[in-house]
């Protein structure tokens, strides 16, 4: 691991998340963070200040409420998170287009596709779609099409030895 | 009728007439050129290696109609061409293209023709501010603050010329190169006036009134058929005019070995100094960038003008020495 | 790596004269030595490029010289593979004939995104790539492709010509 | 909070300057604009020539991407990828087909990935040269774009000698590629470089020693590399600004990790960064395919995959270096053999988010170079 990671590992344990390391070679990413909304503001100024870039802020649309994915990297050193923050109960995030300007149009973009809202976005207007398709949300899944947030998770690290994709080497074999 | 009057409408025919054929042949030329060097054929289509395009094109343009923008000023919108086209033709009538062609000898020659030059801004002025455009409002600022600051370099270069043979008039001045052309002793001055002859056609790289990729079209934006044409032809006429001007005072004007067919030598080694500098002309907007607008103003308040300047103080302590 | 540097030096008031004079100069002898290269475009509708054997254009059955047909099976693989819907699959039973016969093979152009999965998924190899690649219309039905029609005319018009030639 | 919440809900808040002071005007460069490319829409906010505030609009060739990949296989997405950068596509066939690849743990032959990795940077070359040559459009050069096009026609038609297509290329297939490279490749792939790397004196003559150009493009459009990291650009955009950041060399992907390349990096983040950046890039390409090509092992193309994938319940994140920056393809899956969401971080669309920024102050002359220089695909961002 490298040190600045680590440090920055150690700070995001100080907050109250979630922070999960990961297997590079499976997932693409080193770190996995569940977070609440009220602690992503936290989470990204602590980003800001270790040097992280936003890669992207989209959402994902599952049950109980939607998240709000968020993936950081650095231009430095490899260590790539995936921060999941599931919105409050009034369909909520806090913005952090203050802290990472980039992430405005992203925010925007998720408020399009999933009617998810950033709080004190100061310009939350439609950016991709067009302004009358305000409540379209495209991406937001059908009741029966929805899935539980476990149902898209990797499952926990107990039970490794039964990862499907183990199978499907056995199905090449 | 009287042969005074007789002579006047014959010239203006085939001034008119002249200034269709040049803006059919540069136009012409700076197609075929400009496809050969970016290593394509060019025009191919019509008559043999496309020289009857520009025929199909002015026909083209003439069948076309003039729209006229909502909340434009029409009867400023229609003027505009006019007032640009008919300065344009006018310094025809005093070039000397020979010896003896020439359809107004005056004293005052090279005056006339910078005078006639200069209504072309104003042109340019009422057709952008007519358009209610904002682009075409961009390419006039732009082009009424060139043309007038690029007139000083201009002018001071050719009063270098002007203070070495006492004339303006423009046989005297061809005259006085008899032995040689003023561009071995001037070259500065030349330089100079060819540079700012670029800015005054407004030709690349200081095209900034017309700017394709900033203005779309600039100051004729809005401009169709007939219309935009006569700007066209204003545009080869000018260039024309430009050319001409540094032939007569930098490049002996007709002068040149005799030829075989001894009458019309003046006139082809007039037309092919001419031709042979609107071809740099095109050449040169073929091969660079555009310039910004405060480099176009920087450029030549901090070196055309200071170099124009030294040139002509140069040229007074030299004649009046020798 | 830096990229290099050196044009960015503080050449001073004469100094960018003489270099812009320079860089100027340079750039009319590249375009100039242009001007006289031979040219390297095609007249299109006059002339047209060489297409290269592999070039994927839209699918067309293949023809097997020793049925005088396709090898279609009417199993319905590619249709199921396509994934913008565009090729309809029609075969009917005949009697005396083990498997189905084709009847009716349509391409939708229109919606085709020249994947290429109808081809690859094919188990019988009958399906190959168009070389056709100016393709133009004035309706959207002339792209409604009938690939068996299409078979048929492109290995009757030789033999028609053929025979009138004799 | 309350308030927050307010105006947050009404989605129509008006940012401050709406309303132009008396002497500024508003000015619509686009969506039909010769140096838009594309169907980009920039509100400009003017004081006479300077801009004030820039505001791209979005969305004019929007198609819902992500949505469609929610519904389709990977083979039945493949063709979506290439045409969202149509001017690289090979590095989104890449990157969604080794995402696959992840997910279901397939190996890939190794001559599959030198070919990948030959044929992506053939295609950077493709689009570096067609924004070379568009670059120098909007500054007014007309002539450069025919020399870089008829140098990109070269890799055009040893691409589509492989690939089939010239532009969209759907040629990746989870596992390998579709179709084996040969000699006459190999051979036309060495000859090429051979004439790029002369054309590069030419391309240097004519442009980069210009007075003009190095005038229009020095100290136009100046991105720090901390505005860089707040907005979250990538690629040519972040090299100009100094950083080497690439994720050919951050997280090696394919067998990038066993060639000998150098990242190019500016120093002021300036337009004129950028474009060497590009242009040495052009360079390195050359000597990871000829690298390539010379370690080329032999072997399957295309390897063992079972005919149906099916994915694990997961998600993971799969990022390529794709022409104009970081391409990052993050798909949550629930089972079955189609993504439950798909999310595609395209470069342009962080490199274009800084541009309101950028753009304040400017002239539009330098508005116009600085977004060339950019180097932005608007349906790669429209997505």
């Amino acid at each position: 691991m490298h040190p600045a990671t680590e440090k920055l590992v150690n700070e995001l344990n100080e907050l109250p998340v979630a922070v999960a390391a990961c297997d590079y070679a499976q997932r693409g990413y080193h770190y996995e963070v569940d977070v609440a909304a009220d602690q992503v503001r936290a989470l990204a100024e602590c980003m800001l200040k270790h040097d992280m870039y936003l890669v992207f802020v989209g959402g994902l649309d599952v049950k109980p409420v939607p998240r709000v994915v968020y993936q950081f990297a650095s231009y430095t050193h490899p260590g790539r998170f995936v921060v999941r923050a599931a919105v409050d109960e009034n369909n909520m995030v806090p913005t952090i287009s203050d802290i990472f300007q980039g992430a405005s149009w992203h925010e925007r973009e998720t408020r399009d596709f999933f009617g998810i809202v950033f709080a004190d976005h100061p310009y939350l207007k439609p950016l991709i779609l067009a302004e009358e398709d305000v409540d379209l949300k495209p991406l937001l899944k059908t009741e029966e099409a929805l899935k539980d947030i476990s149902e898209v998770s990797w499952p926990a690290a107990s039970d490794v030895s039964s990862k499907p994709e183990a199978k499907n080497k056995a199905e090449q074999g | 009728m009287p042969p005074e009057l007789l002579r006047m409408i014959i010239t203006a025919v085939l001034v008119v007439a002249f200034v269709f054929l040049n803006a059919m042949i540069l136009g012409y030329m700076e197609r075929k050129i400009s496809a050969h060097i970016q290593r394509r054929p060019g025009l191919m289509e019509v008559g043999p290696h496309g020289v009857l395009q520009l025929i199909v094109d002015g026909l083209k343009l003439i069948g076309k109609q003039l729209v006229v923008p909502e909340g434009s000023s029409p009867f400023l919108f229609r003027l505009a061409p006019l007032l640009s086209f008919a300065p344009c033709v006018l310094p025809f009538v005093v070039i000397p293209f020979s010896r003896k062609l020439q359809a107004v000898s005056m004293d005052v020659g090279l005056i006339y023709i910078l005078a006639m030059t200069s209504i072309n801004v104003v042109a340019v002025l009422v057709a952008g501010w007519a358009s209610n455009n904002k682009y075409s409002l961009f390419g006039t600022f732009r082009s009424v603050a060139q043309a007038v600051s690029y007139e000083i370099p201009m002018l001071l270069s050719l009063l270098a010329v002007i203070m070495m043979t006492s004339s303006f008039s423009l046989e005297g001045i061809i005259e006085a190169q008899k032995y040689y052309w003023f561009i071995l002793i001037q070259p500065v001055a030349f330089i100079i006036y060819f540079v700012s002859g670029l800015a005054e056609t407004n030709r690349a790289p200081f095209d900034l009134p017309e700017a394709e990729s900033e203005l779309t079209a600039g100051f004729h934006t809005e401009y169709s058929g007939m219309g935009f044409s006569f700007f066209f032809l204003a545009e080869y006429a000018n260039m024309f005019t430009v050319c001409s001007i540094a032939t007569i005072l930098f490049l002996g004007g007709w002068k040149g070995i005799p030829l075989p067919f001894y009458d019309y030598s003046g006139i082809i080694w007039f037309l092919l100094k001419v031709y042979g500098l609107l071809f740099v002309m095109i050449w040169a907007r073929w091969t660079y960038p555009r310039v910004r607008f405060d480099q176009l103003m920087t450029f030549c308040w901090k070196y055309l003008i200071p170099f124009s300047m030294a040139n002509l103080l140069i040229t007074a302590i030299m004649v009046k020495i020798i | 790596m830096n990229v290099k540097t050196d044009l960015r030096a503080e050449r001073g008031y004469f100094g960018e004269l003489w270099f812009g004079a320079k860089s100027l100069l340079i750039g009319l002898k590249v375009t100039l030595k242009a001007l006289f290269k031979p040219i390297v475009t095609v007249q299109y509708p006059r002339e047209e490029c060489d297409i290269t054997p592999n070039y994927r254009g839209h699918v067309e059955l293949v023809f097997n010289p020793e049925t005088g047909g396709c090898d279609c099976i009417v199993c319905g693989m590619c249709a199921r593979a396509c994934p913008s819907d565009c090729i309809t699959v029609k075969g009917e039973k005949k009697e005396g004939e083990k498997g189905k016969t084709l009847t009716l093979f349509s391409l939708d152009f229109t919606k085709c995104s020249l994947c290429g999965s109808c081809v690859e998924t094919c188990p019988k190899s009958a399906l190959t790539y168009s070389q056709d690649y100016n393709i133009a219309g004035f309706t959207r039905e002339e792209f409604h492709y009938d690939l068996i029609e299409r078979l048929k005319r492109r290995h009757q018009q030789p033999l028609a010509a053929a025979a009138g030639g004799n | 909070m309350e308030t927050a919440k307010e105006q947050a809900a009404q989605y129509t808040l008006e940012p401050a300057t709406d309303i132009p002071k008396s002497n500024h005007y508003y000015l619509n460069m686009g969506p039909q604009h010769p140096s838009t490319h594309g169907v980009l829409r920039v509100l400009l906010e003017m004081d006479g020539e300077y801009v004030i505030k820039a505001q791209p609009v979005l969305g004019y060739g929007h198609r819902m991407h992500e949505k469609m990949a929610e519904h389709k296989n990977w083979m039945a997405f493949m063709p979506n990828t290439g045409r969202m950068d149509y001017a690289a596509a090979l590095p989104f066939n890449h990157g969604y087909a080794a995402l696959f690849e992840r997910l279901c743990n397939i190996e890939v032959p190794e001559r599959a990935e030198y070919i990948r990795v030959i044929t992506s940077e053939l295609n950077r070359l493709v689009s570096h040269h067609l924004w070379l040559g568009a670059f120098l459009l909007d500054l007014g050069a007309f002539t450069p774009i025919l020399y870089t096009f008829d140098d990109r026609e070269q890799v055009l038609d040893i691409l589509e000698d492989i690939t089939g297509s010239r532009l969209t290329y759907c040629y990746f297939r989870v596992g390998g590629v579709c179709k084996d490279i040969d000699d006459k490749f190999v051979e036309r792939t060495r000859a090429y470089i051979k004439r790029q790397r002369e054309r590069f004196k030419v391309y240097n003559e004519l442009v980069t020693g210009n007075i003009i150009f190095l005038k229009r493009v020095e100290g136009v459009g100046i991105i720090s590399p901390e505005m860089a990291r707040r907005y979250g650009a990538t690629g040519p955009v972040v090299r100009g600004s100094g950083i080497a950041y690439d994720i050919r060399k951050a997280e090696p992907y394919s067998v990038y990790d066993r060639f000998d390349f150098e990242i190019p990096t500016g120093t002021t983040g300036d337009s004129l960064d950028r474009y060497l950046v590009r242009l040495e890039e052009m360079e390195q390409s050359l000597r990871i395919i000829e690298q390539a090509l010379e370690q080329l092992p032999d072997g399957p193309y295309l390897g063992k995959v079972p005919k149906k994938l099916k994915l694990p319940t997961g998600d993971a994140n799969f990022a390529v270096e794709a022409a104009r920056g970081e391409l990052s393809y993050y798909l949550v899956s629930g089972g079955g053999d189609m993504p439950y969401r798909l999310k595609i971080r395209v470069p342009s669309y962080s490199n274009l988010s800084l541009l309101p920024e950028l753009a304040q102050g400017m002239l539009i002359a330098d508005l116009v170079a600085a977004m060339g220089s950019l180097d932005l695909v608007i349906p790669e961002i429209d997505r």
